[in-house]
C-alpha cells in the first residue's frame, strides 16, 4: 500500500450521549486514526464499546461532540446541506440492525431505488429496474424479491437487502457495521468475496466493524480495537493477530471460537475477571484495569498514552 | 432544563400576545358593539357608554390599554352584563365545566381505548366490527341529536335522571355522555388503527413468548405504544371539553363556559370575549405543552426540546 | 471418531419431537413454502444445533414450535410438535401461555425490535418473572438484576432503568437473552443468540447457556451461522436448506464427515485465520431457490458441483450412515456411486 | 366584591322556618312553589341599568315603584297611595304610603325615588344605563345627561318631604303613569352609592317589591323568597320562586313534562316550538293558553333602495301574500294577521286603539299587486322586478315566515327572492346602516301607548331603518305628542297611521304578535300582560 | 430415527443409472421465473379490492354520491316548493320520506341535502389531508424552533374564537358553499397537523430514517416517503373522521348566516330543524340523520379497509 495522504482523516472524535438523569454517557471517547483509499480497516471490540457510534458519527449520522473528519480533504462537520448530500454519495453506511432499519412500508425496490433516486443514478425507469436486479444479485438475492416488503424476509436476507442498498451509490467508502453477522457462512463468504472484489476493481475503502475475528483478519488491511469509547491497539492485522501487545486484544484472540470439534474441546481460554465497567462512569486511569490480568498501580491512575510502540503499531498500555 | 422552561415561557408569552391581537382586531373588525340593540339607544347615551368603556379611543389606544390592563392581571369587566367582573364569570362558571369536562374526558378515554383494543384485538372478526359500528355512531348522529334523544329517554320517557341542571352526581351521566360521544369515536379508532400497526411488531412476539396472556400484553406492550396518537388528540380535547361545551350547556341547562363565551360574542361583550380567549387559549397550550411532555414519557426514544441529530 | 458419542438412550422419551413439519405463508403470488417436511426431536439436556442458508426456514421452524407466527399469513399445513408427550398444535392458546416463557425459552433474532422500546429493559426481564412465579415487585425486580449480570451487563442495576435504545446492539441481545433465561426453561430455543456479541461476551453467554444445560438440564436448540459456537457448545447438528433438513448428525460427524454437497460448501467457505489475504473465500455460487416455487427435487440442485438429473425430479432419499447421522443426497446412493465409480 | 354590613343584613333575616311561620296554615297542604325559565342570564338586575325582557320580569317581582300595572295593563297604585296632576299634564305630585320598606327593613321614601332617578341620568357616574332615556319624559333629564345643564337640582324630580315626590315633565305626557311602572322608575338603595356592584349577589341585592333573591347561581337559576317587608306581605302567597335560564326548548318542554317547570312562556320568547302547539292544544287542553300580545310583526323596506322607494311596488308586496295561510299554517300561535302596524291591546282614551281605529289600511289582492307591480316597475324604469335579499336574524320562525312569503311572491309575482339569515348583531347593524333590501322586524311597546310605533318612522328617529321620511306624518305625530286632548290626539295618530301604511306602505305588515304559554292547572293568577310582560308575585298554588 | 419416518414418492420410483447422469445446470434459465413486478399501490389497492367491508363501505358512498346527482328527479316534487296545506305530512307512496314544515318533499330534500354535504364533507377531509398533512409532517419532522413556532401558530389558530371568524366571513363574503369551505380551511386541518405532528416526532427517531439519511436523502424526501407512510393509520381515522365533522360544522355555520342559500338545505340544517319536532314528526329528522350516519359508517369502514390494506404487515 502506497502512502499517500489519508482517504479519511478521524481527529479526537467524541460522541456523548445525555442520558436522563444519569449524566453522560461518553459513548466514543477522543479517537483518532485514519483510513488510506482502498485499504479495509477493521474495528473490533467488546459490544456496547462504541463502535456503531464511531460509525455512525463518522458519516454525520450522529453530530459530534468533538472532533473531526476529514474526507478526501474536507471536514464533514462543516458541509452544508448540498455538499452534505454529495458527500454522502460517498460514503455508505451498512446498518447493524437490518430489521429496524428497513422501512416497513416499502418494497425492496423501493428501498434499494430510494438510493438510485436520490443521486438520479438511473436515466430511466428500466435502467433503474435492471439496476436494482443486479444489485439484487449481487448481494445474492432473487430479483423476483424485490416487490415484497421486509418483513417477509428472514434475518440475513435482510441484512443482503441493507448491503445492496449501500451499494446503490456507488461509494468510495463504505462503514460496514457488522454487515455479515446475521448471514450464514457461505453468504458471507460470498458477500466478503463481493466486497473485496469491489474494492479491487474500484479502489473502495471500507470501515468494517465485526465481531468475527477470523473475518475481520480476513477482510482487513488494519485492525483497531475498541474498548469502552477508546481505541487500545491498532496494528497491521497480520501483526496484530500474531503478535498482539494489548492485554485485551489477547484475551480476544484467544476467545475465538474454531469450527472444530476437537480443537474448542481442546481448547483454553483466557478468561476476563471482573465485571465489564459502565461506560457512564468509567474507571479511572486505564479503563481496561479493572478487568486486566496484569494491571498495576500506575494504571488506575495515569491513562495510558496512545502510542507508536512498534512501526504501525499503535497501543495504549503501560504495560507494553 | 431551566433554559428550557425560560424558553418555554417565553414562547407561551409570546403566543399568548398574538392570540390576544388577533382575537381583539377580530372583534373589532366584526360588525356591531356591546350596546347595539334593537330599540336604537339616542346617539349621546351610546356615545357616554361607549366612553364609558374607552370604546371612543383609536383602537390602538385600546388595545395598549387593554394589554396594560392585562399584565396586571385585570381582565376588566363584562359590558354586556352590567357590573360583572370578567373573572367573576370564569369563577362562576368554569367548575362546570370543568366537572363535566373531566367526566366526560374520562369516559371517552376509557370508553374509547376499550372500544379500540377490543376491535383490534378481534382484528377482522365479528367484535372489530361491532365495537367499530358503536364507535361510528356516536359520531353520526350530532351531539345535539344525541343529547335531546339521551334527554328524552332517560328523563322523560323513563325518568331516571333531571332532565337539566348538574347539582347531583347522576346529573353528570346524560351530559357527559353526550359530550363523549364524539371523542369516543375519535379514540377509540386512534386505538385501533395503532394497536394493529403495534400489534405485529416483533416485541409483542418476545411478549407472547414470555407466555403473557393476550390482555396483559395489550396492555403492558401495545397500550403505550399506540397510544400516542390518543394522547395528541387528548390535548385539544381536553381543552376544549373543559372549557365547555356550547350546546351540551344549552341543552342540559348547564351555566358553564362555553354557554357564556357564545353568548359573549353574540353580545359583542369585548371584555368577556377577550377574557374567555385569553383563559382558553392558556388552557390549550398547557394541555398541549402536557401532551408534549407525556410523549417523553410514553416513549423514551422522543427528545423535545432538544434539536435532532445530525444534519438533514 | 466415535470418542465421544452422545449419550443419547434412544428409549428415552425425547423431549421435543418435530414430525413433519410444514409451515407456508400465504403472499399475493401464492405460497411462500417456507418450512417443508422438518422432522427432528430433541433429547432432555441436549444441545442441537440447526444451520444452514440464510432464509432457509431456520426461524420459522423455530417460532412455530412457539406457536409465535402470526396466522395470517403463516398456516401450519401439516406436522405434530410433541413437547413432553403432549402434541403444542393441539393446545388451547390458554394452555400455551403457560408452556411459553416457562417451559420454552427463546431468544429473538433481531434484538432491536424484539425488545419493546417504551418500557425499561429491567421490567421487560421482571415481567416474565412475574408472570411465572409467584414473587413480589421488589423480588421480582432483584432476580431480574442478577439475570442481567448473568448476562454480562455492567451496572446492571442501574442499566435495570434504561430503555432499549439506550443499549448497543450487543447488549441489548444480551437483555434479550436474559428474558428468554429468566425461569429456567427446560427447552430454550436460541435463534442466533450472540451474533451481534464480541467473542468474549460470546464466550460468556455460551457459559451461561452450558451450565444451565447442565444444571438444570435445560435442552437447547440453537440457530446460528457461527460453525465456531456450534462446534463449542453443541450435541448434534441439523443442516437446513430451502426449508428442509439436508443432513444431521454428531457435530463430529457433520464437521468431519460432512456428506451433503451443501454441508461441505459451508465449512468450506469458512475463513481460517491461517488464510492468506488475497485468497478468496470460497463461496458457494448461486442463490437458493424461491420458495414460492420450491422444485420438485432437491433444492441444492441448482448450485450443485455435481448435479444428476435425478436432482432436479425426485427428492433425495435420505441415506443413514450412521445411528446418529443421516444426509439426503442422491449421490449417497448406490446407483450414483456407480455411475462415478 | 365587597359586601357592606347593612347589605348583610337581609341574608341573615331570611331564615327558612321565618318563611313556614308565616304561611296561612290553609295552604300548608301544597307547597307554595313556582318554578319558570328565564332563559338566558338577566344582563343586570339594577334597575337603573336594565333595559331587557328578562331582567325587567324579574325587576317587576322584586321591586315596585311608584305605580304598578295589572292584568290588563292598567295602572294601579304602587309605593305611590295617589298622584295628583296638573292641568297641562306637566307636574305629577305622588304621595307615597308609609309602609313601604326595603328588604333590609329600612322605609321607601321619595327620596330613594329621587336618587334613583338622577343616579340613571348621571352622566359622570361609572356606569351609564342603556335606557336613560327613558327618563327624557322629565324635565331637564335631557338636558342634565348630555351635560347641557350641570345642576341636578335642575331636573324635574324632587322629593319635597320623605313621602311627596314632585315630578315636572318636558311634555305632557298622558302615559307616565305606565312609565312609572317601568323598571328604569323604580327606586334604588342608598347603599348603591358605595357598592356598584350591589346588583350583582343575592346578598348584596336590596329591592323593595314582593320578592327578593335568595340565591343567584350565575347563568344557572335564581331564586326568589317573599320579602317579609313588604307592605302587602298577606297578598303574597309563593314561599318560594324558582327561575331558571334553559334556552333549549326541547329541554324546556321536558323539563315541563317531568313537572321540573310550572309554567312555560314569556319573558322567553319562542318557548314553545310553533308546531308542537296544535299536538298540545289537544293533549294539554287546560294547561296550554293563547295570549295575544301587543307586539307587530313586518318586514322593512329600504325605502331609499330602487325598486323599493317606489311605494307600488311596496304595495304589490304587500297585497301578495296570504297573512291568514301565514298564521295558520307557519305560525300556529294564535298570531293575527296585520294590515296596520298598532297592534291590539294598545290602549288609548281608556280603551284599545284597535278598537276605536280600524286597521284594516289594505287588503290582500294577488290582481291588483301585480298591476301595480306592472305600474311601479314601469315607474322605477324597470322591465323585470330584480331579485333582491330578504334578511332576518337566525331563527326558526323568522326562516319559515321568510320562506313562505318568498314562495308566496314567486309564485303570485314571480319574483326571485334570495333569503339570507344573519347574526343578530350584525343584523340589526346592517339594518340601521340601511345595509339591505328588505329586512325582517318586530316591534315590542316600551309602554301602552300607538305613540311607541307610530314614532319610530319620523324622521331622524333612532329607530327609523327604513329611511322613511314624511313631513305630513311627522308633524302628526309631533302634534299627537304634545296635543292634551285625549281623542284629538287619537284621530292625529289615526292619521298618521294612515299615511304610514295605506298611503305609502312604508313597512309590510305580517302578523300581530301572540304568545302560547303552558301552566300546570294548579297554578292561578300567574298572568301575562299584553306588554307580554310576566307577572308572578302574586301567583298561588291551588 | 425422525428423519426416516416420511417415505417420499421416490421410494416407489425405479431409479436407474440413467438418473444419475450429470445434469447441465443453466444458472441464468433456472433464475428466470418472471413475476408482475408490481407498484406498492397497485398492490394496496389489490389488498382493499379483497376486502369486503371496505368494498361495502365504496359501494354505499358512490350510491349517496349517484343519489345526491339524481335523486331530486327521482320524484316529481321539486325541493324548493312549498305547500302549505299539506306541512309535515309522514312518508307515504306520494311523498316517499314525508315532507316538513313547508310542505315540501323531504326525498327530494334529502338528496338536495346530501349534495351540499358531501361536498363540504369531501372538501373538509382534502383540507384535512393537504394542510394537516404537510403543516403537521414539517412541524414534526424539522421540530426544533421552527417546529416549536409552528406548532404555537397552529395553537394560536386554534384558541381564536371561531365564531368570530365564521361572522367576519359572513360580513365579507357572501354567503355560499366555498364560504364554508373557507370556513373549514381555517381551522380544520389543526387536529390533523397535531395528530400527523405527534407520529412523526414518534417515527422520526427510527432506523430506518438514518438510513435514508445516509443515503442523502432530503428531509422531504424521508417526510414523504418514510414518514407519513407509516403515520398513515391516524391520518385516515381523522379524515374519515373530518367527514362527519364537516357536515355538522355547516349546520352551526349556517346558523350563523354563512350556510347555502335556503331553500336548499344541508342534512345538517335538516336534522338540526327537525330535531325540535322529533317526537312530533320523527321522519324530519330521522332521513338526514340515517343518510349522515351511513356516509359515515361508509367513509369508516372504506377507510379502516384502506389503512389495512396500506399496511404491509396485515397482508392475508
Ligand atoms: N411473513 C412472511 N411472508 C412471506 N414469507 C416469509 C415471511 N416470513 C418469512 N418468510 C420466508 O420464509 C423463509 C424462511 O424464513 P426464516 O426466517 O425461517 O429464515 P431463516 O432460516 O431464519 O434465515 P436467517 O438465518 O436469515 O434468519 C424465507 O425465505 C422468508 O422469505
Ligand atoms: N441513543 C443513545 N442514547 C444513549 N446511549 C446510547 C445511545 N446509542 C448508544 N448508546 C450507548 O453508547 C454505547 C456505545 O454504543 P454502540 O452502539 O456504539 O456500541 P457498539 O460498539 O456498536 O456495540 P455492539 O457491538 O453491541 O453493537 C453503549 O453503552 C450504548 O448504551
Ligand atoms: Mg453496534
Ligand atoms: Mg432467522
Amino acid at each position: 500500500m502506497t502512502e499517500i495522504s489519508p482517504l479519511l482523516q478521524v481527529n479526537g472524535l467524541k460522541k456523548y450521549f445525555h442520558v436522563k438523569r444519569k449524566g453522560v454517557l461518553r459513548a466514543v471517547n477522543d479517537v483518532t486514526f485514519s483510513i488510506w483509499k482502498g485499504e479495509t480497516l477493521g474495528l473490533v471490540g467488546e459490544s456496547g464499546c462504541g463502535k456503531s457510534t464511531v460509525g455512525r458519527t463518522l458519516l454525520r449520522l450522529y453530530e459530534p461532540s468533538a472532533g473531526s473528519v476529514t474526507f478526501n480533504g474536507t471536514d464533514i462537520y462543516k458541509l452544508n446541506h448540498k455538499k452534505l448530500k454529495a458527500a454522502r454519495r460517498q460514503m455508505q453506511m451498512i446498518f447493524q440492525d437490518p430489521y429496524a432499519s428497513l422501512n416497513p412500508r416499502m418494497t425492496i425496490s423501493e428501498i434499494i431505488g430510494e438510493a438510485i433516486d436520490i443521486h438520479q443514478l438511473a436515466s430511466s425507469k428500466v435502467q433503474r429496474k435492471h439496476r436494482i436486479e443486479q444489485l439484487l444479485d449481487q448481494v445474492g438475492l432473487c430479483p423476483e424479491h424485490a416487490c415484497r416488503y421486509p418483513h417477509e424476509f428472514s434475518g440475513g436476507q435482510r441484512q443482503r437487502i441493507g448491503i445492496a442498498r449501500a451499494l446503490a451509490v456507488d461509494p468510495q467508502f463504505i462503514v460496514c457495521d457488522e454487515p455479515i453477522s446475521a448471514l450464514d457462512v457461505s453468504i458471507q463468504a460470498q458477500v466478503v468475496n463481493l466486497l473485496k472484489d469491489l474494492q479491487g476493481r474500484l479502489g473502495l475503502t471500507y470501515l468494517f466493524i465485526a465481531h468475527d475475528l477470523s473475518m475481520v483478519k480476513h477482510i482487513s488491511d488494519r485492525v483497531a480495537v475498541m474498548y469502552l469509547g477508546k481505541i487500545v491497539e491498532l496494528a497491521d492485522s497480520e501483526c496484530l493477530y500474531s503478535e498482539p501487545l494489548h492485554p485485551y486484544t489477547k484475551a480476544l484472540m484467544s476467545a475465538i471460537p474454531v469450527p472444530d470439534p476437537d480443537v474448542e474441546a481442546a481448547k483454553e481460554r483466557i478468561v476476563l475477571q471482573g465485571e465489564i465497567p459502565s461506560p457512564l462512569s468509567p474507571p479511572s486511569g486505564c479503563h481496561f484495569r479493572t478487568r486486566c490480568p496484569v494491571a498495576t498501580e500506575r494504571c488506575s491512575s495515569e491513562e495510558p498514552e496512545y502510542r507508536e510502540v512498534l512501526p504501525r503499531h499503535y497501543v495504549a498500555c503501560h504495560q507494553v | 432544563m431551566v433554559r428550557y422552561m425560560l424558553n418555554k415561557f417565553v414562547f407561551f408569552f409570546l403566543a399568548m400576545f398574538v392570540l390576544s391581537s388577533i382575537t381583539f382586531i377580530l372583534m373589532k373588525a366584526i360588525p356591531g358593539d356591546p350596546f347595539i340593540s334593537e330599540k336604537a339607544v339616542p346617539p349621546d347615551v351610546k356615545a357616554r357608554l361607549l366612553a364609558q368603556y374607552g370604546l371612543d379611543k383609536p383602537l390602538f389606544i385600546q388595545y395598549t390599554t387593554y394589554l396594560t390592563n392585562l399584565l396586571s392581571g385585570d381582565l376588566g369587566i363584562s359590558m354586556k352584563l352590567a357590573n360583572r367582573a370578567v373573572v367573576d364569570f370564569i369563577r362562576d362558571s368554569f367548575p362546570l365545566s370543568l366537572r363535566l369536562g373531566i367526566a366526560a374526558i374520562f369516559t371517552s378515554v376509557i370508553i374509547g381505548v376499550t372500544l379500540g383494543m377490543t376491535a383490534a384485538f378481534r382484528h377482522r372478526k365479528l367484535m372489530d366490527s361491532t365495537a367499530m359500528v358503536i364507535a361510528v355512531l356516536g359520531v353520526s348522529v350530532p351531539s345535539f341529536v344525541m343529547a335531546a334523544i339521551l334527554q328524552w329517554l332517560f328523563a322523560v320517557r323513563i325518568p331516571m335522571f333531571n332532565v337539566v341542571g348538574l347539582v347531583q352526581a347522576k346529573d353528570y351521566v346524560l351530559p357527559t355522555l353526550a359530550l363523549s360521544a364524539m371523542p369516543i369515536a375519535y379514540i377509540a379508532r386512534l386505538t385501533r388503527s395503532n394497536m394493529l400497526e403495534v400489534l405485529h411488531s416483533d416485541y409483542i412476539k418476545t411478549a407472547r413468548a414470555k407466555g403473557l396472556n393476550s390482555w396483559t400484553i395489550m396492555r403492558r406492550h401495545v397500550l403505550r405504544n399506540g397510544i400516542l396518537p390518543v394522547v395528541t388528540f387528548l390535548g385539544p380535547l381536553t381543552a376544549n371539553v373543559i372549557t365547555g361545551s356550547f350546546i351540551i350547556e344549552q341543552i342540559f341547562g348547564i351555566g358553564g363556559l362555553g354557554k357564556i363565551y357564545v353568548q359573549s360574542i353574540g353580545n359583542r361583550d369585548y371584555s368577556l370575549i377577550m377574557g374567555i380567549t385569553i383563559f382558553y387559549g392558556l388552557i390549550l397550550m398547557t394541555a398541549r405543552l402536557l401532551t408534549d411532555i407525556a410523549y417523553g414519557f410514553i416513549d423514551p426514544r422522543i427528545k423535545l426540546g432538544k434539536r435532532k441529530e445530525g444534519a438533514a | 471418531m466415535q470418542q465421544t458419542a452422545p449419550q443419547v438412550d434412544p428409549l428415552k422419551e425425547a423431549l421435543l419431537e418435530v414430525q413433519d413439519l410444514q409451515v407456508s405463508f400465504k403472499v399475493r403470488d401464492g405460497e411462500v413454502q417456507a418450512v417443508r417436511g422438518v422432522s427432528f426431536h430433541v433429547h432432555a439436556g441436549e444441545a442441537v444445533a440447526i444451520v444452514g442458508e440464510s432464509g432457509c426456514g431456520k426461524s420459522v421452524t423455530a417460532q412455530s414450535i412457539m406457536r409465535l407466527l402470526p396466522t395470517p399469513p403463516s398456516i401450519v399445513k401439516q406436522g405434530k410438535l410433541l413437547f413432553k408427550g403432549r402434541d403444542l398444535l393441539g393446545l388451547k392458546e390458554k394452555e400455551m401461555q403457560s408452556i411459553r416463557g416457562k417451559e420454552i425459552g427463546m431468544i429473538f433474532q433481531d434484538p432491536m425490535t424484539s425488545l419493546n422500546p417504551t418500557m425499561t429493559v429491567g421490567k421487560q426481564i421482571s415481567e416474565v418473572i412475574r408472570r411465572h412465579q409467584k414473587v413480589g415487585l421488589r423480588q421480582a425486580k432483584q432476580q431480574a438484576i442478577e439475570m442481567l449480570q448473568l448476562v454480562g451487563i455492567p451496572n446492571a442495576a442501574s442499566r435495570y432503568a434504561q430503555y432499549p435504545h439506550e443499549f448497543s446492539g450487543g447488549m441489548r441481545q444480551r437483555a434479550m437473552i436474559a428474558i428468554a433465561l429468566a425461569c429456567q426453561p427446560s427447552l430454550l430455543i436460541a435463534d442466533e443468540p450472540t451474533t451481534a456479541l464480541d467473542v468474549t461476551i460470546q464466550a460468556q453467554i455460551l457459559c451461561v447457556m452450558k451450565d444451565l444445560q447442565q444444571k438444570f438440564n435445560t435442552s437447547i436448540i440453537l440457530i446460528t451461522h457461527d460453525l465456531g459456537i456450534v462446534a463449542d457448545l453443541c450435541d448434534r447438528v441439523i443442516v437446513m436448506y430451502a426449508g428442509k433438513i439436508v443432513e444431521t448428525g454428531t457435530k463430529w460427524e457433520i464437521f468431519k464427515n460432512p456428506q451433503h454437497p451443501y454441508t461441505k460448501g459451508l465449512l468450506r467457505s469458512l475463513p481460517r485465520l491461517d488464510q492468506a489475504k488475497d485468497e478468496p473465500l470460497v463461496a458457494i455460487h448461486g442463490t437458493p431457490p424461491d420458495l414460492l416455487k420450491p422444485p420438485a427435487g432437491c433444492g441444492f440442485f441448482a448450485r450443485c458441483e455435481h448435479a444428476m438429473q435425478i436432482c432436479n425430479e425426485v427428492d433425495p432419499h435420505p441415506t443413514v450412515l450412521s445411528e446418529s447421522h443421516v444426509s439426503r443426497c442422491w449421490q449417497l446412493h448406490p446407483l450414483a456411486k456407480e455411475v462415478v465409480g | 366584591s365587597s359586601t357592606t354590613p347593612e347589605a348583610n343584613k337581609p341574608t341573615e333575616t331570611q331564615k327558612p322556618n321565618n318563611e313556614t311561620k308565616t304561611d296561612p296554615p290553609t295552604e300548608t297542604a301544597v307547597k307554595q312553589e313556582f318554578r319558570f325559565n328565564i332563559g338566558t342570564e338577566p344582563p343586570s338586575l339594577d334597575p337603573g341599568l336594565a333595559q331587557d325582557v328578562t331582567s325587567s320580569t324579574i325587576l317587576s317581582a322584586t321591586f315596585e315603584g311608584l305605580t304598578s300595572t295589572d292584568k290588563d295593563s292598567k295602572v294601579i297604585p304602587g309605593v305611590a297611595e295617589k298622584w295628583d296632576i296638573s292641568p297641562d299634564g306637566k307636574k305629577y305630585t305622588f304621595t307615597l304610603r308609609q309602609n313601604a320598606k326595603w328588604s333590609n327593613g329600612d322605609p321607601v321614601t321619595a327620596h330613594d325615588f329621587e336618587y334613583a332617578w338622577k343616579r340613571v341620568l348621571d352622566p359622570t357616574l361609572p356606569q351609564t344605563s342603556p335606557y336613560n332615556y327613558q327618563l327624557y319624559y322629565i324635565k331637564n333629564g335631557e338636558a342634565y345627561f348630555t351635560k347641557k345643564i350641570t345642576d341636578p337640582n335642575q331636573i324635574g324630580v324632587k322629593a319635597t318631604s320623605d313621602y311627596t315626590l314632585e315630578v315636572e315633565l318636558e311634555d305632557p305626557t298622558p302615559y307616565f303613569l305606565d312609565l312609572t311602572a317601568f323598571a328604569t322608575y323604580f327606586p334604588i338603595h342608598k347603599s348603591a352609592k358605595n357598592n356598584p356592584a350591589w346588583a350583582n349577589e343575592a346578598n348584596t341585592l336590596i329591592s323593595n317589591g314582593p320578592f327578593k333573591v335568595s340565591s343567584w347561581a350565575h347563568s344557572s337559576q335564581i331564586e326568589f323568597v317573599p320579602n317579609e317587608h313588604y307592605h302587602k306581605r298577606d297578598e303574597i302567597k309563593l314561599t318560594k320562586v324558582t327561575a331558571v335560564m334553559i334556552e333549549d326548548t326541547n329541554a324546556i318542554l321536558n323539563m315541563y313534562e317531568t313537572n321540573a317547570l310550572d309554567y312555560i312562556g314569556p319573558p322567553t320568547n319562542g318557548g314553545i316550538p310553533s308546531e308542537q302547539i296544535p299536538i298540545l292544544q289537544q293533549t294539554k287542553k287546560d294547561e296550554i293558553a293563547i295570549k295575544p300580545l301587543a307586539a307587530s310583526y313586518y318586514y322593512l323596506f329600504n325605502n331609499k333602495q330602487k325598486p323599493f322607494d317606489n311605494k307600488k311596488i311596496r304595495k304589490a308586496l304587500a297585497l301578495s301574500i296570504n297573512r291568514q295561510l301565514i298564521t295558520e299554517k307557519i305560525t300556529l300561535s294564535g298570531q293575527k294577521p296585520a294590515f296596520g302596524i298598532v297592534p291590539p291591546g294598545i290602549n288609548i282614551v281608556n280603551d284599545e286603539y284597535r278598537n276605536q281605529v280600524d286597521g284594516n289600511f289594505f287588503k290582500e289582492d294577488v290582481a291588483e299587486a301585480q298591476k301595480l307591480l306592472a305600474e311601479g316597475l314601469k315607474e322605477s324604469g324597470l322591465d323585470k322586478m330584480p331579485e333582491f335579499t330578504l334578511i332576518y336574524n337566525t331563527n326558526d320562525l323568522h326562516k319559515k315566515v321568510g320562506q313562505a312569503v318568498a314562495d308566496m311572491w314567486k309564485q303570485n309575482l314571480n319574483i326571485d327572492v334570495k333569503l339570507q339569515n344573519i347574526e343578530w348583531t350584525v343584523f340589526l347593524d346592517q339594518r340601521s346602516a340601511l345595509d339591505y333590501e328588505v329586512a325582517r322586524a318586530g316591534w315590542n311597546p316600551d309602554y301602552n301607548d300607538p305613540v311607541t310605533f307610530l314614532d319610530l318612522y319620523t324622521t331622524g328617529s333612532g329607530n327609523n331603518d327604513i329611511g322613511f321620511s314624511n313631513k305630513k306624518y311627522d308633524d302628526l305625530v309631533k302634534a299627537a305628542k304634545k296635543e292634551v286632548d285625549l281623542v284629538k290626539r287619537r284621530d292625529l295618530l289615526a292619521s298618521a297611521e294612515k299615511i304610514l301604511i295605506e298611503e305609502e306602505m312604508a313597512i309590510l305588515p305580517i302578523y300581530y304578535n301572540a304568545t302560547a304559554q303552558l301552566l300546570k292547572p294548579n297554578i292561578k293568577n300567574i298572568y301575562v300582560d299584553p306588554l307580554a310582560n310576566f307577572h308572578f308575585a302574586r301567583g298561588y298554588v291551588e | 430415527m425422525t428423519l426416516h419416518n416420511r417415505n417420499s414418492d421416490a421410494a416407489e420410483l425405479t431409479l436407474t443409472t440413467e438418473h444419475f447422469q450429470k445434469a447441465v445446470v443453466d444458472h441464468h434459465e433456472a433464475e428466470a421465473i418472471e413475476r408482475v413486478s408490481t407498484s406498492a399501490w397497485k398492490d394496496v389497492w389489490y389488498r382493499l379490492s379483497r376486502n369486503w367491508t371496505a368494498m361495502t363501505g365504496l359501494c354505499i358512498l358512490t350510491a349517496l354520491i349517484v343519489m345526491a346527482i339524481i335523486g331530486p328527479w327521482l320524484t316529481p316534487y321539486d325541493f324548493s316548493k312549498n305547500d302549505l296545506m299539506s306541512t309535515s305530512l309522514a312518508p307515504s307512496d306520494k311523498h316517499w320520506f314525508g315532507t316538513d314544515d313547508l310542505g315540501r318533499d323531504m326525498f327530494a330534500r334529502t338528496w338536495m341535502g346530501a349534495r351540499i354535504s358531501l361536498i363540504v364533507g369531501f372538501a373538509a377531509a382534502f383540507i384535512n389531508l393537504i394542510i394537516g398533512v404537510i403543516y403537521g409532517g414539517i412541524m414534526g419532522y424539522v421540530g426544533g424552533r421552527i417546529g416549536d413556532i409552528m406548532n404555537k401558530i397552529s395553537e394560536i389558530i386554534y384558541s381564536i374564537p371561531d365564531l368570530l371568524v365564521a361572522i367576519l366571513l359572513v360580513v365579507v363574503f357572501e354567503p355560499s358553499l366555498l364560504t364554508i369551505i373557507l370556513a373549514f380551511c381555517l381551522t380544520g386541518w389543526i387536529n390533523m397537523s397535531w395528530i400527523v405532528r405527534g407520529q412523526i416526532i414518534q417515527l422520526k427517531n427510527q432506523e430506518y430514517v438514518l438510513a435514508s439519511r445516509s443515503l442523502g436523502a432530503s428531509g422531504m424526501r424521508i417526510l414523504f416517503r418514510h414518514l407519513l407512510p407509516n403515520a398513515l393509520g391516524p391520518i385516515i381515522v381523522m379524515l374519515t373522521m373530518a367527514v362527519p365533522a364537516a357536515i355538522f360544522g355547516e349546520a352551526v355555520l349556517s346558523f350563523l348566516g354563512l350556510g347555502v342559500q335556503l331553500p336548499a338545505a344541508s342534512w345538517g340544517t335538516m336534522i338540526n330543524d327537525g330535531t325540535k319536532v322529533m317526537l312530533l314528526y320523527p321522519w324530519r329528522m330521522l332521513f338526514p340523520a340515517i343518510m349522515i350516519s351511513l356516509t359515515m359508517l361508509a367513509f369508516n369502514m372504506f377507510g379502516d379497509g384502506l389503512r389495512d390494506a396500506l399496511d404491509p404487515k396485515l397482508k392475508k
